[in-house]
């Protein structure tokens, strides 16, 4: 039984490092702001809600932690997707558009020229 | 070679200097105090760096706990941080009634407008 | 009741700053503070007076013994200045409600003496107390305080000033945090006693060094020493006149306190000014400074910027003093620091009043004054005759035993230089006398009235203190001479 | 080499980055965003080296309300910092010299780590080893910060005290009627999903920070963490409903009041300390039993704090937006 938890937990944990690394190169490899934001979305509510899933398997039986954990991941739900919203108004507000299709090829083109 | 072991600090070090260098070289005011902001936080940290004992817990009582860090660093720099945010905000105060009077929070424009004043 | 002395002194200012909050009516809350600073003055008294009988005072706060916990350690040096600066802070207060209606908007008043109090605890509380962490906070409170009070001035460049110290002070502390942290690395302990007592053991490390350069380069800032002294004369020219008054007389002179506290007390004479070049190092900026300053001041067409360029030529005077290393020496600058506030005390108040009447302190807008002000101008003069040094005023005290101790120590041209060093305040003195006195009254000044009473009567209160002070000599050179023996005592 | 050792580099490393980081940005936005983060890596750092109190308050204050107030008034001010046109190589020497005199410092050093070092040696073992018996509070921060240096914190919550009347000072300002009566529709009014997080948002924050508030003795916490917590919420209020309205929740002359009482509290402990017979600060004359009086004095001392702290950010916070908010308050200037 505590392999099994192990195990899941170790899966959890190191699943979500890869989502945090992914989240990560994507913030400094996309093209436009709102991608990017995307990117950083994944590291906030895949990443850190994997490793905080991953942590609750080695509570072993206290549950103030597994308390605690399980009220980071809910507040960490509620914020994260509401600042990117927040940023996303924001960016919409100055005037940041999203680049489409053909724009951003001839962007990369540009830069590679 | 015992001396490679104070790695810690010597990178505590660097930082200050870095948030000491921002103060004296730049000439915008919000920067300055970014700057000191920076420069005091690194104080902070080779206060801490001294309480650490390897091996040792944070110093909250505990049954079969043996090693503790020392407590008095941490003391000391709970009281320092306050006084950071205080100097900073009142700082920034300042660079608000600047900025509104002058026209610019840049000091080679306040130094020249002074010296025409002058 | 009597053993609470210590802690009381600090503590009253303290708490009466959030009580003024309450208190909010300006004119109430002048009283008020008056009232505080009038039981702060009479503590000091009293203490001064505990202290000369009964020796050094230990107080142990929150019951917790040294060096656990923090100690209030009042010896006769420790009591002196408490007296100094409680002294010259009631005196400043007496003017201030007259000056501040003037300079300070209503609504403003408040927090200009809730600045006030709070500031001069500051002050009381670095004096006061035996624990070298301690002394931080208190320079922090003071600090904060003293940035409010500079930018209450009525210029915009009372603003930069106080950004600019407030950059510069907060260097200076900053550099004495890590003084400390290195000391209490070596030591283990922030006791002052207590660490007089152990850094003999580390005194030839390279991290004790470290941590004396540190704290003293520190210190400096804070007070102003030649070459970091550039904060200083637009902090007090643009301040308002009270706080101009206020800081001269006292801010500098806790900032000297604490470097004696800490170059004879806790490092000793031994490793400071005898393993170290820095007995060298502070008698070249100390002379540097009485020259360079004295020689910008005479430009200086502001008069409360003249004075302030003054106060940095005066401080290394007091550097000088205790530069010697010998009691004589430690007794001219213990002097000097009491014998200066009260000249610069005189003169700021006298400038406030001017201040109060012409709305500026510029010395062409002055000409033939002392026909319409010639109290306030008698008072300046009196004052300038004092800062010259002339017999009779408090300035001549301290420069003789400075002069005496420059002989003793054998370094005569050192004497010499003290005595050409104030042919330069001659000078500034002189300028201000012919433009006032001899030069015809201008147009625009001749419906000027004489200062108000309010500012008046404690400016002539100080200018009295410089005339009683030089011919009655027996309470400063005696208090100052029991201060500088207890210091060399406890070093050896 | 622990893993510790690797976290420590790491760490270190990563604050010399932001701080190079910090130097070359001339968008002040983005080097405001960069202190917040230089602070967060070093709360980091303060928890690998077990101060957790000091991480905590750090995140909260330094990270949190510092980064909040730098933020609230770049409104205020231009946001692109200007090359500065003559270098400075004085700068350099004068930050070259003093760098060399502290690594020349580290030369003597006590090691790092090292259990032998004069402060693990003198003082503080008193404080490990004692404190349960003398002032009886599992934290040890807590009891060296509230008794046995309680007159440091003392003189810190002064501190706050004397930020927030300079700010008051500086730019504090009387409103007419007319302004307080005239209800503005807050920017936020829009945001209908943020709006309704953050309502969801502001009762648990509160709860938290009288959880850390009371916590204190037994974990890291206190008056401090709390105070910045609870403020953090009235400020997340204030931006969602617009300062007018809450100022008429929380009225400015009350939280002036609080941030008076908050001192005093702390001092009347100490004087009603001195009343009976002992000295300023000495929790032990509280109560007839001196481990009850400890508990009661730093529960005191702590709610001090706390409301000092709490009441000075919010006036701080007031006020900046105070001037965002308004532009008919220019001084007179002469």
């Amino acid at each position: 039984m505590t392999v099994l938890l192990d195990l899941l937990s170790w899966v959890a944990l190191l699943l979500g490092s890869f989502f945090l690394i992914v989240g990560s190169v994507g913030l400094l490899r996309f093209p436009d702001f709102f991608t990017r934001m995307h990117a950083a979305g994944v590291t906030d509510s895949l990443g850190a809600g994997l490793i905080l899933f991953g942590l609750m398997f080695q509570v072993d039986g206290q549950w103030i932690v597994l308390f605690k954990l399980l009220s980071i991941l809910f507040f960490i739900w509620l914020t994260s997707p509401a600042s990117s919203h927040a940023l996303a108004k924001a960016a919409l507000h100055h005037n940041q558009q999203p680049l489409l299709g053909d724009e951003v090829r001839n962007r990369k083109q540009a830069a590679n020229e | 070679m015992s001396y490679l072991l104070q790695y810690n600090y010597w990178i505590v070090m660097v930082l200050m200097m870095i948030g000491f260098y921002i103060v004296i070289s730049h000439g915008n005011l919000v920067k300055k105090l970014l700057g000191l902001s920076i420069f005091q936080t690194s104080v902070f940290i080779l206060y801490i760096s001294m309480g650490k004992v390897e091996g040792g817990t944070a110093p909250i009582l505990d049954e079969g706990i043996v090693l503790y860090s020392n407590p008095l660093p941490h003391v000391l720099i709970l009281t320092a941080i306050v006084v950071g945010i205080a100097t900073t905000a009142l700082g920034l105060a300042l660079v608000v009634r600047i900025s509104e009077s002058y026209g610019s929070i840049e000091e080679d424009d306040i130094q020249k407008m002074d010296n025409e004043q002058c | 009741m009597l053993s609470q002395l210590p802690i009381l002194q600090v503590i009253l200012p303290l708490m009466a700053a959030p009580l003024c909050l309450i208190v909010r009516e300006p004119r109430l809350v002048w009283l008020f503070s008056l009232l505080t600073s009038a039981l702060t003055l009479g503590i000091s008294i009293l203490l001064l007076q505990q202290v000369l009988h009964e020796g050094t005072l230990s107080y142990a706060l929150g019951g917790w013994q040294p060096p656990w916990g923090i100690e209030y350690r009042i010896d006769p040096l420790n009591a002196f200045v408490l007296l100094l600066v409680s002294l010259l802070s009631f005196v400043v207060l007496l003017a201030a409600h007259t000056s501040i209606t003037r300079e300070i908007a209503p609504e403003k008043q408040t927090y200009f003496y809730m600045a006030f109090l709070l500031c001069m605890a500051g002050f009381l509380g670095i004096v006061a107390t035996g624990d070298a962490f301690n002394v931080f906070v208190f320079l922090e409170i003071s600090a904060l305080a003293t940035y409010t009070l500079i930018a209450l001035g009525s210029d915009r460049r009372a603003l930069w000033a106080s950004y600019q110290y407030l950059i510069m002070g907060t260097i200076g502390a900053t550099f004495i945090l890590i003084g400390i942290g290195l000391m209490y690395m070596m030591t283990g302990t922030l006791n002052m006693h207590d660490l007089a007592q152990r850094l003999p053991a580390v005194a030839g490390t390279r991290t004790l060094f470290t941590a004396f350069a540190f704290f003293i380069v520190g210190v400096c800032l804070k007070l102003a020493l030649f070459p970091l002294h550039l904060w200083l004369p637009n902090a007090y020219a643009y301040a308002p006149s009270i706080v101009s008054a206020f800081l001269a007389a006292t801010a500098t002179k806790v900032a000297i306190y604490l470097l004696l506290r800490f170059i004879f007390t806790v490092f000793g004479v031994e490793f400071s000014l005898n393993h170290l070049p820095l007995q060298t190092i502070l008698m070249a900026l100390g002379l540097a400074g009485v020259f360079m300053a004295s020689i910008v001041a005479i430009y200086q067409q502001n008069m409360k910027r003249l004075f302030a360029y003054s106060s940095v030529a005066q401080i290394g005077y007091m550097i000088l003093g205790f530069s010697f290393g010998s009691v004589t020496g430690l007794m001219a600058t213990l002097l000097h620091l009491f014998n200066h506030a009260l000249m610069k005390g005189a003169l700021f108040l006298a400038l406030a009043g001017i201040f109060y009447r012409l709305g500026s302190v510029d010395l062409d807008k002055m000409q033939g004054l002392a026909k319409r002000m010639p109290y306030s101008m008698a008072a300046i003069v009196i004052g300038g005759i004092s800062l010259i040094g002339v017999p009779l005023t408090v300035g001549f005290v301290s420069k003789w035993y400075l002069v005496l101790a420059a002989l003793e120590s054998g370094w005569w041209p050192l004497a010499l230089l003290v005595l050409a060093g104030s042919l330069l305040a001659l000078v500034y003195v002189w300028r201000f006398v012919e433009t006032v006195y001899f030069q015809p009254l201008s147009e625009a000044n001749s419906q000027v009235k004489e200062a108000p009473l309010g500012i008046l009567l404690p400016t002539w209160l100080l200018v009295v203190a410089n005339v009683y002070f030089g011919i009655d000599t027996q309470l400063t050179v005696g208090v100052a001479q029991i201060a500088a023996h207890s210091l060399f005592g406890s070093a050896s | 080499m622990t893993i510790e050792f690797l976290v420590d580099i790491v760490l270190l490393g990563l604050l010399a980055l932001t701080a190079i980081a910090i130097h070359k940005t001339r968008d002040l936005f983005a080097s405001i965003m960069l202190t917040g983060i230089y602070s967060l890596l070093s709360a980091l750092f303060f928890i690998v080296m077990d101060a957790v109190d000091v991480a905590f308050t750090e995140a909260a204050v330094g990270a949190g309300i510092s980064t909040l107030l730098m933020l609230s008034c770049m409104p205020l001010v231009k946001k692109q910092e200007q090359p500065s046109r003559h270098h400075r190589p004085l700068g350099l020497v004068v930050v070259t010299l003093t760098g060399a005199l502290l690594i020349y410092g580290t030369m003597d050093m006590p090691p790092f780590g090292s259990v032998d070092d004069p402060i693990q040696q003198h003082v503080a073992p008193r404080y490990l080893h004692q404190s349960m018996d003398e002032v009886g509070l599992p934290n040890v921060v807590t009891s060296v910060l509230a008794s046995y240096r309680g007159f440091d914190t003392f003189g810190e919550t002064v501190v706050i005290l004397t930020a927030g009347i300079g700010v008051l000072a500086l730019l504090g300002f009387r409103r007419s009627r007319a302004q307080e009566m005239q209800h503005r529709v807050p920017a936020m009014q829009q945001h209908m999903i943020l709006r309704i997080i953050s309502k969801l948002l502001i009762p648990p924050i509160l709860i938290f920070a009288f959880y850390v508030q009371f916590h204190g003795d037994f974990g890291p916490g206190g008056g401090f963490q709390a105070g910045a917590i609870f403020a953090a919420a009235i400020i997340l209020y204030t931006m969602l409903f617009g300062l007018s309205t809450a100022r008429q929740v929380f009225r400015e002359r009350y939280i002036h009041l609080l941030a008076a009482v908050g001192v005093l509290i702390y001092g009347a402990v100490g004087i009603a300390s001195m009343l009976a017979g002992k000295n300023f600060l000495d929790y032990d004359a509280l109560a007839a039993n001196p481990l009850t009086g400890q508990h009661v004095g730093i529960l005191l001392v702590e709610l001090g704090v706390g409301i000092t702290v709490a009441a000075v950010m919010i006036i701080i916070f007031y006020t900046f937006s105070g001037r965002l908010d308004k532009d008919d308050h220019k001084e007179p200037e002469s």
